[in-house]
């Protein structure tokens, strides 16, 4: 038993042993499954995303109150959203990691952080675009912009916790303690901001004014939403699967498959 | 279709800037994420490349001693 | 010290063991499948070059660092699972300073001791500042003395505080020739009360009982 | 652990931590002469009239204070760990979160603690009325003890790094938001004459949930500091 534990270990030069999550923490296992799972979310999502925008783009009728500019809708909202849904997915990851030692949670907590930095950022940017034409200014001290602006620094901050280790392990585990801390603050922080909001309330009309949206306006904003997450999922595999190759590398797995590959 | 012609689809009333910029740009960020993506994985393949080649240098010259 | 004495008896049986460990620091492999066991009443010194992860490897039965995978035991149990047991009868003490510049040796050693639930002990804190030759200077702030006595303070803490084993990385460090000699005495007493000692020196140890040593460095280099 | 242990050890670790700050000096008065100066740039920037820095003195204060605090819990781990006494903390058979505890609650005691008193003397540098001068000192007494707690956690998961000082700003600050607003309204209310108990009460609920929950995460950032 031990002689196959350590055994084990060298092989694939790991240094923390994953225990519960035997199947899904292995990191081999994991890469010829998602394998199989790419090219489905790739090609479901990229229908949904340009079916959906080429939906909402031209097909749906305008807003009676706001005219075109609400077509940004269908890109805004999917992007704030999944990039919501992201930082709580690397907090659960960050929390996996560190009760479980799983090393495949650690990969997919550094993947998540740029790429849900990169929907913030288009959150962020899309959100200011639509005020322009719709309120006349391109910046607004709303409530749900002002949320997602703070989301924005939290990635930030991970990121850069991040690039500061020099060892791998010790990043990953700073880096989940802070994605959970992070995830504690959010309602609070979110709650906070919104309260914040309600009492300075301006004048003019709120950006939370999406209850009001007509059906069929709806129909393809789920369509994008829905692709949107699955084109997160996508991204996410395609930077676990190299975090995988990179961390592995010194495994006979990894270097037949791409030696294998080249021949 | 809710236009009734192309260039109708590309004004859209005065906000078509607004809104192709935005579909533009995130069009953008998409596909770098996944150049990013892509250029790792390809960067990571070459260092693994490396080590191999390294392992059976070392190897084959100890067996020649 | 009846307290170490009694310690001593249930560390009779296994010890400190080490099993087929592993660890590695930024690709480069420092030891693989290093086993040895330390006894109740057993030095063991680890030597080896600089680089060769002594420090690393007393930070892993310190249980400071988890980089590592293979086992180690403490009376048979496993670190990760024992580890309130195993901290109360470990005293370590790190090539850093140990103890608070501002603050007097006392004022150092009373923080110690009741970090490890030790209080109203100031008579057992002098006695030990005594014994490491720093009598008349417990009350002066600890960045007023030389490198040796600082270390000397730090080195105090083996006096005041209960444990049956000892991780000691570099303990002669700065320390003049006399003070190694009485250092390597207070070992060879602790040892023959039944305590255990782990540590690492570049000195060459005189030590009047048997002891082992550990080699590190010589795995090869992936 | 018994409970006289418990209290004994918090009691050695705070008056240890008090002591070296109080001998060392510039550890509490450097973030109390930031707080003064930078207050005093204030209206050098904005212009002196009374009425306009009165309106903007709440927020001011709150974030100048919210800065001064951020500035020093930096060092509120880096000394332990350059000395290697963090180590002797770690080791500890006592559990280590009522000794981060004590640590940040005399890091508090060095930091908070004078900048709230001290904030009336600036809120009156500022022309803040003399009706939000309560306002101000109780909401900064509950505040920064929140902001310390949660600044602790920064510094915790910073404190093995060579470059910690910025990093720690872009970590913490975003945690920070909902006490600087909470504060700064509790203020603006008591200005306007308006109630500010709701504000105050609130600061309090995160006062008790940042006591109790930001020690278990800087006890984890200690441990993964540590161990690099």
């Amino acid at each position: 038993m031990l002689g196959i534990g350590s055994k084990f270990l060298k092989e694939n030069s790991a240094l923390s042993i994953s225990s519960t999550f035997h199947k899904w923490g292995s990191p081999r296992w994991f890469y010829q499954f998602s394998a199989r799972l790419m090219p489905w979310l790739a090609g479901l999502s990229l229908l949904l995303l340009v079916g959906g925008a080429v939906w909402g783009l031209a097909f749906v009728p305008p807003d009676y109150k706001q005219g075109n500019s609400f077509r940004i809708i269908y890109i805004h909202v999917p992007a704030s959203a999944v990039a919501m849904g992201a930082y709580m997915t690397m907090a659960i990851a960050g929390a996996i990691h560190l009760i479980w030692r799983m090393k495949l949670a650690a990969m997919v907590m550094k993947a998540i952080a740029p790429i849900g930095a990169s929907l913030t950022f288009l959150a962020l940017l899309t959100g200011a675009v639509w005020g322009k034409p719709t309120w006349g200014t391109w910046w607004v001290w709303d409530a749900r912009i002002t949320s997602v602006l703070i989301l924005f620094f939290l990635y930030l901050g991970i990121i850069a916790l991040h690039q500061a280790f020099e060892n791998r392990d010790a990043a990953a585990k700073a880096c989940a303690v802070l994605a959970i801390v992070g995830a504690v603050n959010i309602p609070i922080i979110y709650w906070s901001v919104e309260w914040w909001y309600s009492l300075h309330q301006p004048a003019s009309i709120s950006f939370t004014g999406q209850s009001t949206i007509h059906p069929t306006m709806l129909r393809p904003l789920m369509a994008t939403l829905s692709g949107m997450y699955l084109f997160f999922g996508w991204l996410l595999l395609l930077f676990v699967r190299v975090e995988i190759l990179d961390r592995e590398r010194n495994t006979r797995w990894v270097q037949d498959l791409i030696c294998g590959e080249s021949r | 279709m809710y236009f009734e012609s192309i260039s109708d689809l590309l004004r859209m009333s005065g906000h078509g800037p607004y809104v192709w910029f935005c579909y533009g740009v995130s069009a953008l960020v998409l596909s770098i994420l996944v150049g990013v993506a892509r250029s790792r994985r390809k960067q990571a393949e070459q260092q693994i490349r490396a080590i191999v080649r390294r392992k059976k240098a070392s190897t084959s010259s100890t067996s020649q001693h | 010290m009846s307290m170490r004495r009694q310690a001593g008896v249930v560390l009779a049986n296994t010890g400190l063991e080490v099993k087929q460990l592993y660890s590695d620091r930024d690709d480069r492999v420092l030891f693989a499948d290093l086993c040895f066991q330390l006894r109740a009443g057993e030095l063991v010194q680890i030597a080896g070059p600089n680089g060769s992860g002594k420090t690393s490897l007393l930070r892993i039965l310190a249980g400071l660092s988890s980089r590592y995978a293979g086992e180690v035991l403490w009376q048979g149990k496993s670190l990760l699972k024992h580890r309130h047991e195993y901290l109360q009868e470990l005293l370590y003490i790190g090539h850093g300073a140990g103890i608070k510049a501002v603050l007097s040796p006392l004022e150092n050693l009373r923080w110690s001791c009741a970090l490890r639930g030790l209080n109203n002990n100031d008579d057992q804190i002098l006695s030990a500042l005594a014994k490491v030759g720093l009598s008349g200077f417990e009350e002066q702030a600890c960045h007023s003395l030389s490198a040796g006595q600082q270390r000397r303070v730090n080195l105090a803490r083996l006096f005041c505080i209960p444990a049956s084993l000892w991780i000691l990385d570099e303990p002669f460090t700065a320390i003049d020739q006399r003070g190694v000699t009485e250092i390597e005495r207070w070992l060879s007493e602790f040892v023959s009360e039944g305590g255990a000692v782990l540590l690492t020196t570049h000195h060459r140890l005189s030590f009047a009982q048997d002891f082992k040593v550990v080699t590190l460095g010589e795995v090869a280099h992936v | 652990m018994s409970e006289s242990g418990l209290a004994h050890l918090v009691v050695a670790v705070l008056r240890r931590d008090v002591m070296a700050s109080l001998r060392r000096g510039s550890e509490w008065s450097n973030p109390l002469v930031f707080f003064v100066m930078v207050c005093a740039l204030f209206p050098l920037g904005i212009g002196p009239q009374p009425d306009r820095l009165a309106e903007l003195a709440p927020g001011i204060l709150w974030v100048v204070a919210l800065l001064a605090s951020l500035l020093a819990t930096d060092s509120l781990f880096r000394g332990d760990f350059d000395d290697a006494t963090l180590e002797q903390m770690l080791l500890s058979h006592q559990s280590l979160y009522p000794q981060v505890l004590a640590k940040t609650l005399a890091h508090w005691l060095m930091t908070g603690l004078p900048l709230s008193i001290l904030s009336p003397v600036l809120g009156v540098l500022l022309q803040l009325p003399a009706t939000g001068m309560l306002a101000l000192m109780v909401s900064l007494l509950l505040g920064t003890t929140v902001l310390s707690f949660i600044g602790a956690i920064g510094a915790a998961l910073t404190v093995g790094l060579r470059k910690g000082g910025l990093l720690l700003s872009l970590i913490v600050l975003p945690l920070y938001i909902p006490v600087l607003i909470f504060g700064s309204s509790a203020v603006k209310s008591a200005v306007a004459g308006g109630e500010y108990f709701p504000q105050l009460a609130m600061l309090g609920v995160f006062y008790l949930v940042a006591i109790a929950l930001s020690p278990l995460a800087i006890c984890g950032a200690l441990r993964i500091s540590v161990d690099q």
